[in-house]
């Protein structure tokens, strides 16, 4: 009885995902289809909660469903509202990729039951397990993201730089939003102080329990998203020579960390007994501030037009 | 006992994100939409958390349930706000 | 614990930083951390050719739970080969660029890009691999578009979405393959893979994912306009090093990890297109009108070859017969790669200093501009494949092998192909030694027109005279005297 | 029961191929990116679904594909915040 309930509930969740998923990029209304994709986004966070994968859910609603869709809402002020189809989409072509699609899913489909089939039990879960006591975190999602695996996340974290590098080197940022109502007001007043608390938070609680730099990164990110919507050209970003040594700072960290144990005779990024929770905790808490810093600058859109931000100027100005 | 009225709370608390969302669908102009959802998604939501605030089983999980609901109705709040406001400076009713 | 492999990757990272909070200093520490990238990367060679291959398992946790590094003769020289272009077209770029703020915008991205071209040659972890593809493809998107125009804009989204499509492709097959066989490392994976449809489906998602990237043949529609409408040293970088490393990353998957589930077939599907594109791409330089758009048309199609080697390759008997036709790959890779950047380099000089590089008002080139001309006509003959460059040895190797092992219809393609080479090459040069005022008053401009030409110099006669040393460096155990081309 | 990781698993293979099909077949811009990203979303089920397989045995389940999938959430943000300020500069390029 119960598992059959299990089962139905999976079964609606799926068919909740599949549809919302259709109907985000079948929609030729793009507005719509941003709202869907972010009602999409909320959905694969209940789906992640669902999976046990309570470290994805937050990140999924905070970077996944929560920047994401403010970026593509903010994208939407600069698009028409509704598309043309690409090229002229013929008959018998949108047949033939209607099939390949069809054909497609059936084949991935049939390896991965096949890949199911063969590689239950496996996996790396019992090594993380076996090792994660010398991991100094408790965290098994955060074992892997900075220690097992942390070449990934320092690779990572270079991504994010190059994006929003890019995103800067494209121009100045697009004028900001009108002053806030009364109502956004106040509430900003006190829901960015309180994000603040939360990221420090979340980085903290990382080790032990879900949560982590990523998050944390986002959640500050956001409190900047709703300084930029109550009318903050700047979205609270310190002046362009800071925001570069804060851009840098979770690499530099991350490498510093990692070069200079490899100087003091242990691998790269090969932590001693006893401070590998500190390290973590010290590579994290900078990652944090780049992350946070790279996720308002793209929400942003560039160096802020107002006076004194363009790269070369080395004095910070305020608000 | 305990779980019965726990489960009664939550059932409740569905009831109104139903009704909301009937409400969300059904009616007319988008000042009565935004009245069903955030009386019926605020009150929903509250019965629901008191509801899993219940069987918890902790103080402190209590705690954040409650703080959770409050985050979503001053959020609430502040979006119907600018909904509605954006609305009337429109003029889009509809 | 040998911690030397991290180093390529490293120093153009820790580069990178610093031009970042410098913007004033980034030549400095974009030139400084390219010669120190090339620095390690001759020491990295110099142990492979010790060792025959090196491995650091990043935090000293074993490979599998935790990622390790590795290089072999493959990967050392196509290290060594990209940070020696990256060092000469980052001296070029020093003088490319005039304005303070497009300088500023250079160097960190250009610095990340390099990064993430170690790091993908001396990864040996499948997820790991999809960070730098990646990284690769957002810095390689962020500097196509640095030029800001419209063409460059719009070529730029289209590399993105391309890219991101080839990326996903990519790592659908590596959830397949942690899925069926545990692990994500690459050693461990070789020893578990066996012919069934897990494996055949993640190899071909993956396989697709790096075709896009590598731009093979019909996917290759999205390369020519994002390298010819970005800025040179990014161009050069482009068609040298970024659409080799997804070819680089088929190699090892076909060859290294997937060997046993691959039919005789599937390497002959990709030699028909790799076929297709050495012919389509050629005619398309043949036919373009500007000297960019040719260069990038002529990537299409040297790119084709090194995909019509892979049947040959595949086909070859272990031993001797294969390490034979796997150097002249090699070989023919690090050639090209010379020789493209070189050709790039002198077209940005070229476009500079006329204004334009439409190759019908080349005249007067010849004059002008000697030493780039002279640069051109070096980095033609690798091209085409003339003695005495590299390629010339990689092409007569193919042709040999194709024939032993009774694959005798890549012979026509190989010479059609190079007389179509032959004629773009020299419809250029027949331009450019004509008469005419094309190109202003000539001027001693080392810092821009030495690099290309010594690059074309590596590609034509460095690599072709030392082509036994690049064949002993990538397959250790072959007899030497077994070469006689 | 069907249990959840081939439910979830075919979810993710569905969304998927959704996805890849809505990139081929749309126009603008932002139409590719959100397809884009349903279809990376897709991906990401896949892993997390191989991660929950035995998972009822375990105290959690497999935190590698979890890790691998945080990594692909945040360079799925990364690029489509660069994809977004490409296309406004193409727009703008267009209006000037």
């Amino acid at each position: 009885m119960n598992a059959l309930l299990w089962t139905l509930l999976d079964l609606l969740l799926a068919a909740m995902l599949l549809g919302l998923g259709w109907a985000a990029v079948a929609t030729r209304d793009l507005k719509r289809g941003v709202a869907l994709f972010i009602a999409f986004g909320l959905l694969l966070a209940l789906a992640w909660a669902r999976l046990r994968a309570p470290d994805l859910a937050l990140a999924e609603a905070a970077i996944g469903a929560g920047l994401a869709g403010a970026l593509l809402l903010a994208a939407l002020r600069d698009e028409p509202r509704h598309e043309k189809l690409a090229a002229a989409h013929s008959r018998a072509g949108l047949w033939t990729l209607n099939l390949l699609s069809v054909l497609l899913a059936v084949v991935v489909a049939w390896a991965l039951l096949c890949a199911l089939e063969m590689g239950e039990g496996l996996r790396l879960a019992g090594a993380v397990t076996d090792h994660i006591g010398q991991s100094g975190v408790s965290n098994p999602v955060t074992a892997v993201l900075l220690n097992f695996r942390a070449y990934d996340t320092l690779l990572e974290l270079a991504v994010i730089l190059s994006a929003v590098l890019g995103v800067l080197a494209l121009g100045p940022a697009r004028r900001g939003y009108g002053l806030p109502g009364p109502v956004l007001g106040g509430l900003i007043r006190w829901l960015v102080p309180l994000l603040i608390v939360t990221a420090g938070y979340l980085l903290w609680v990382g080790a032990h329990a879900p949560g982590g730099a990523f998050q944390a990164g986002a959640t500050l990110a956001a409190a900047a998203v709703l300084l930029r919507l109550g009318g903050v050209d700047r979205a609270g970003l310190p002046a362009a020579a800071v925001s570069r040594w804060l851009l840098a700072a979770g690499l530099l960290v991350f490498l510093g960390v990692g070069l200079s144990l490899a100087g003091l005779g242990y691998g790269f990024l090969q932590y001693p007994a006893g401070l590998a929770g500190g390290l973590i905790l010290v590579i994290e808490s900078a990652a944090t501030l780049s992350i946070a810093v790279a996720l308002a600058l793209a929400y942003v859109g560039g160096w802020s037009r107002s006076g004194s931000t363009q790269p070369d100027s080395t004095q910070g100005g305020s608000h | 006992m305990i779980d019965f009225i726990a489960i009664v709370l939550i059932v409740t608390g569905i009831g109104f994100f139903a009704v909301g969302s009937i409400g969300l669908l059904r009616l007319p102009d988008l000042h009565s939409r935004l009245h069903a959802l955030t009386k019926a998604d605020n009150l929903g939501l509250g019965l629901v958390t008191l509801g899993t605030a219940l069987l918890a089983g902790s103080l402190a999980t209590a705690i954040k349930l409650l703080l959770i609901w409050l985050l979503v109705l001053a959020a609430s709040a502040a979006s119907a706000n600018l909904i509605a406001r954006h609305a009337l400076e429109r003029g889009d009713e509809r | 614990m040998n911690n030397l492999l991290i180093w390529p990757v490293a120093l153009p990272l820790i580069g990178s930083l610093l031009a970042l909070v410098w913007p004033r200093r980034a030549d400095w520490a974009g030139i400084g951390a390219s010669v120190a990238a090339l620095a390690v990367a001759g020491l990295v060679a110099a142990d492979v050719m010790r060792h025959d291959s090196l491995e650091l398992a990043i935090g000293g946790w074993t490979p599998g739970l935790g990622i390790a590094l590795r290089a072999d003769g493959l990967s050392a020289a196509l290290l060594l080969m990209s940070s020696l272009v990256a060092l000469a077209t980052a001296i070029y770029a020093t003088n490319y660029f005039t304005d303070a703020h497009k300088r500023a915008d250079f160097w960190p991205l250009w610095l990340l890009l390099i990064t993430a071209l170690h790091a993908l040659l001396l990864s040996g972890d499948l997820f790991n691999i999809y960070v730098t593809l990646e990284l690769l493809g957002l810095a390689a998107v962020a500097l196509a578009a640095l030029g800001r125009t419209r063409a460059a804009l719009q070529a730029a989204v289209r590399y993105l979405t391309v890219g991101l499509l080839g990326s996903l492709a990519f790592l659908t097959g590596v959830g397949l393959v942690y899925a069926a066989y545990g692990t994500l490392d690459m050693s461990t994976l070789a020893g578990q893979v066996r012919a069934e449809p897990a494996a055949w489906v993640a190899l071909a998602l993956m396989t697709s994912g790096l075709l896009i990237k590598s731009a093979l043949f019909p996917m290759h529609f999205w390369l020519p306009s994002a390298h010819a409408n970005a800025p040179a040293p990014v161009s050069a970088a482009l068609s040298a090093l970024v659409v080799k490393a997804a070819f680089y990353l088929v190699l090892r998957l076909w060859l290294d990890v997937f060997d046993v589930a691959l039919g005789p077939a599937a390497a002959g599907m990709l030699g028909v297109l790799g076929a297709f594109a050495v012919i389509w791409g050629s005619w398309k330089a043949f036919r373009a009108e500007r000297l960019k758009l040719l260069a990038a048309y002529s990537t299409v199609a040297q790119i084709g070859y090194l995909f019509v080697f892979l049947p040959v390759l595949l086909a070859s008997a272990p031993g001797a017969a294969r390490d034979l036709v796997f150097g002249a790959l090699v070989l023919f890779a690090l050639t090209h790669g010379f020789a493209k950047s070189a050709f790039f380099l002198g077209a940005g000089v070229v476009l500079q200093r006329a204004g334009h590089d439409r190759i019908a008002e080349l005249g007067g080139t010849a004059r002008a501009l000697p030493v780039t001309t002279f640069g051109l006509a070096l980095a033609g003959i690798a091209l085409i494949g003339l003695p005495p460059s590299g390629t010339f040895l990689a092409k007569w190797q193919l042709m040999a092998s194709a024939i032993e092992v009774g694959q005798w219809l890549w012979i026509p393609v190989i010479a059609a192909g190079s007389l179509l080479a032959g004629a773009y090459v020299f419809r250029v040069l027949g331009h450019a030694f004509g008469p005419g005022e094309g190109v202003g008053p000539a001027l001693a401009w080392a810092r821009q027109e030495l690099p290309a030409l010594l690059l074309a110099v590596v590609a034509t006669a460095v690599l072709g005279l030392g082509a036994v040393h690049v064949w002993s460096f990538v397959v250790p155990g072959l007899a030497i005297g077994g070469i006689q081309p | 029961m069907l249990p959840a990781e081939i439910i979830f698993g075919l979810t993710g293979v569905g969304l998927f191929t959704l996805g890849l099909r809505a990139t081929l077949l749309h126009g603008s811009l932002l139409a590719r990116i959100l397809a884009i990203n349903v279809c990376g979303a897709g991906v990401f089920l896949m892993f997390v679904s191989i991660a929950y397989q035995g998972a009822a045995a375990m105290p959690v389940p497999d935190p590698v594909p979890h890790a691998l999938v945080l990594t692909g959430i945040v360079v799925a943000v990364s690029a489509t915040a660069l994809a977004l300020a490409l296309g406004r500069r193409l727009r703008e390029s267009a209006d000037e």
